[in-house]
């Protein structure tokens, strides 16, 4: 049953140094304040996993939290570049980033085999690319009915999955709507998860397209309104588009950022 | 009325989305061209966003492709697996319409490093996305793209998402379903894949602009119709249209 | 677009002498009337797949529509066997029925392997039973990351895929809640599709847990109130478990069955 | 107050599952008992069944795994595909709670055929359903039957559901992770495997069943604890909640 805590409560039981992380959120529902409470607890050397390492990845990645990145598309959507992000692959800083990389089609079935059980996922994908020349977790599987080749990639099993949802009820069942991305698979694909919800209420009244993750499948959740600033919570808040584009300024160079760091912690 | 050389591309590219087509979509240059496809002769295009969003109906441009108006106004919205899985994968989606940091002449397309070192690129752009499975299975690929030789290049330092390869047999060889590109839409014209070799050739210039200029865009020996199409012009509701979409 | 029909010119559309077909409801929104309409003209030769065989099987195989079985479970839930299937697959009667087996979750990664173009999916299944040495149809499978062995099973295609669902529109757009079971994969699975419903509405107002379908994925729709009896459809009518238990009787001899058969037709 | 030897059993199968379990339900016996054990000690155990119901609350017994009441009362209501691939095969359920039609001294179970030829079954059963799963998948199994020779036999026809094979390592060597079987109980008492071999021991006796009765109704030499224990019998409690269950 999910322990109902603060953020800084929860985020120090769930996240130790060299963890594998995945915060997610396929453009809603970005679990932004968990982040920056990583930050903020300074933990070091995690492999970050994320399909869209977007704001809240360009934040942890210049705030010197991780090691390395497994992703699919890393930009600042509708603007353009991760200038933290670039500035860690091309140059180093603030520590080196290795980089694991794939597509979103591969990205979702590894996190669809690891909520599944099983070490591995099928799909048509990646064919004719260089992608798999340069990430060594796609391979090629051959049918054995029909002897056609495809390609397989690992389940990802994360240490800690974290997401952000609108609404848990007082037992810690969750649910959330609107686009809902990789949400329950990261959940159920990690080891250890932290949801962070708009609103803890007395009974979840189930909407439209909604999904309910109960309870037991939850490790810990935190009341944290606002949680995915600039992302949004359909049905709390919208999309705050100005700081996605005023973003680009802050991360552009390494003292308007410190000046942004400094702030959080 | 005068127009822009992006909104003849965009224009171009509209009008290349036949009413009932079901649109797999990025977000930029191609949403606003779906977008402006079904405000005028596509009424009943299907909108899909890899976010999960089947035919969604936005009344104003989404910045992002998961904005909240495309869950709002979708017939259907879907886990991001089982979009790949269920929608993209079997070839339910007729039209990929896909962008490119550089594109080369058969139509392959690199949205992951430039520069000829993966692990110390000369510039990292943000990677894959969903666009080589887009590229590998809808039915169909456009490209939108603005036409110049830093973008139109002899060889891509990195293959994201297949074209027609190295040329004809390529994509029967990697298994791949659908067609691949059959149209590259710029700001100086159309390009369109040779029936034989696959290889692109300016078959369409846009009004006002020379062969020169797209021969000096272009970063190979670019083959050319003969002679050139001239694109009609935007109407004046497809610029109004346009417009109101972007206010 | 779906075209919106009778469930006569519907089931005379899609379904022909020799076709694969699956009837699938888990339980719940099971396509009855369609199974008697395809009986009432005389199909033939048919493969039927479902998951779960039960009285609407037991009448198409009591009817001699079928030469083979793809399945799982063949019973009359809650109540006992299935008279029709069993007389069949002893006897020979009316018609030898070819049976191929799996389990539930066999069946239901056959279909979503269906649903998503692969030609096979991967399970932890079937492990140390006798079903992989009488179904051809199972296989083993390495990972080719950890060299663990696991299970494959092809995909289902059907040539026919059938449900019954709550609500169309008069575009063809489909919902349905409650137990969905394998609804959605089958319709993408097969390439032909009939869903028959229980009321055609103007504008489909999405319920919570409902899953929506597009018209463009379906072929035909055919408004047929009631067309789940003795199975049920959320939200317009309870199981009739009555009939299940008269079934029993119904079914047991070929002389009982037989005036049921002549009732129908 | 006087009760069935079914009672019995079903009161002896709801006090083995404890608060809290996420118990994976089929229809039947198991359903009758853990419904009973959510009326009595376990009110918060979590009833998963193969439809996709999830955290079920029925207030009445329902007939088939798919009622609506299933659907109506659960926390979550998830498709086939996902309850077998997310749910159960990744060991997320504690309890697995299996009938069987023949099982063996070591717990294999038979649904499928009875006689020698698969091809030609004397008896041909329902088959397979969920349960090769739920027994490969479940932390523990737990298998409601009636004991009698026709049922306890030696040596299913075919196993449908893998116990505990031929003994300790066997499930091992099939790379399951679940422990398997772990108690079998009947209209006459408890059966657990031999912590060494495997092998069905009869540990417990209802109150009022003879050893003599076991061994007779048991289709192989059967082992025995030594004494066995003798069960509790129903409390008012227990079975006042039961017959109000089934009303």
């Amino acid at each position: 049953m999910a322990t109902i805590t603060t953020l800084s409560e929860a985020v120090a039981a769930v996240v130790r140094d060299g963890d594998t992380v995945a915060l997610e959120g396929f453009t809603h529902l970005i679990p932004v304040a968990a982040g920056q409470e990583i930050i903020r607890q300074r933990r070091r050397d995690l492999t970050l996993v994320r399909m869209t390492p977007d704001i809240v990845y360009d934040q942890m990645i210049g705030a010197g939290c991780a090691r390395k990145l497994i992703f699919s598309w890393a930009g600042n959507p509708g603007v353009g570049s991760l200038h933290r992000f670039r500035d860690a692959v091309q140059h180093g800083w603030p520590v080196p980033l290795e980089i694991e990389e794939h597509s979103h089609a591969g990205m979702a079935n590894r996190y669809v085999a690891g909520a599944s059980g099983l070490p591995f996922a099928v799909l048509r994908g990646y064919a004719g690319t260089d992608l798999p020349e340069h990430t060594d977790t796609v391979k090629p599987i051959t049918c054995p009915f029909t002897g056609e080749v495809l390609t397989a990639v690992p389940a990802l099993n994360p240490d800690v999955g974290i997401v952000h949802a609108q609404q848990a009820d007082r037992n810690g069942n969750v649910q959330f709507w609107g686009i809902t991305g990789v949400h329950k698979e990261v959940v159920l694909a990690s080891r250890r998860s932290l949801v962070t919800v708009e609103e803890v209420v007395d009974t979840l009244s189930v909407r439209p397209g909604a999904t309910v993750l109960p309870g037991w499948t939850i490790d810990h959740v935190a009341e944290v309104p606002g949680g995915a600033h600039p992302s949004y919570a359909m049905g709390y808040s919208d999309r705050d588009n100005a700081y996605y584009r005023a973003w680009d300024g802050i991360s552009r160079d390494r003292a308007s950022f410190g000046e942004w760091l400094a702030g959080v912690r | 009325m005068n127009w822009t050389a992006d909104e003849m591309m965009t224009v171009a590219a509209a009008r290349a989305l036949h009413p009932g087509t079901r649109c797999f979509v990025g977000i930029g240059l191609p949403s606003t061209a779906a977008n402006l496809a079904r405000r005028t002769h596509a009424p009943d295009l299907v909108l899909v966003y890899e976010s999960g969003t089947i035919g969604a109906k936005p009344d104003r441009l989404p910045l992002s492709i998961g904005d909240g108006v495309l869950a709002e106004t979708a017939d259907a919205v879907v886990g991001v697996p089982e979009m790949f899985n269920y929608w993209l994968q079997p070839g339910r989606i007729d039209i990929g319409f896909l962008g490119a940091a550089q594109i080369d002449r058969f139509g392959n397309i690199n949205t992951t490093v430039i520069g000829d070192d993966y692990r110390e690129p000369k510039v990292r752009l943000p990677g894959a996305g969903g666009a080589p499975e887009i590229a590998a299975s809808c039915s169909e690929v456009i490209v939108i793209v603005r036409q110049n030789s830093r973008t139109f290049v002899d060889g891509v330092d990195f293959v994201t998402s297949l074209g027609h390869g190295h040329g004809a047999s390529d994509r029967a060889r990697h298994n791949l379903r659908g067609a691949g590109p059959v149209m590259v839409i710029t700001d100086l014209g159309i390009l369109t894949p040779d029936p034989e070799t696959r290889e692109l050739t300016q078959t369409h210039l846009h009004p006002g602009v020379s062969l020169d200029q797209a021969v000096d865009a272009t970063g190979w020996n670019l083959r050319v119709a003969d002679p050139p199409v001239v694109t009609d012009p935007p109407s004046g509701t497809e610029l109004s249209a346009l417009r109101s979409l972007k206010e």
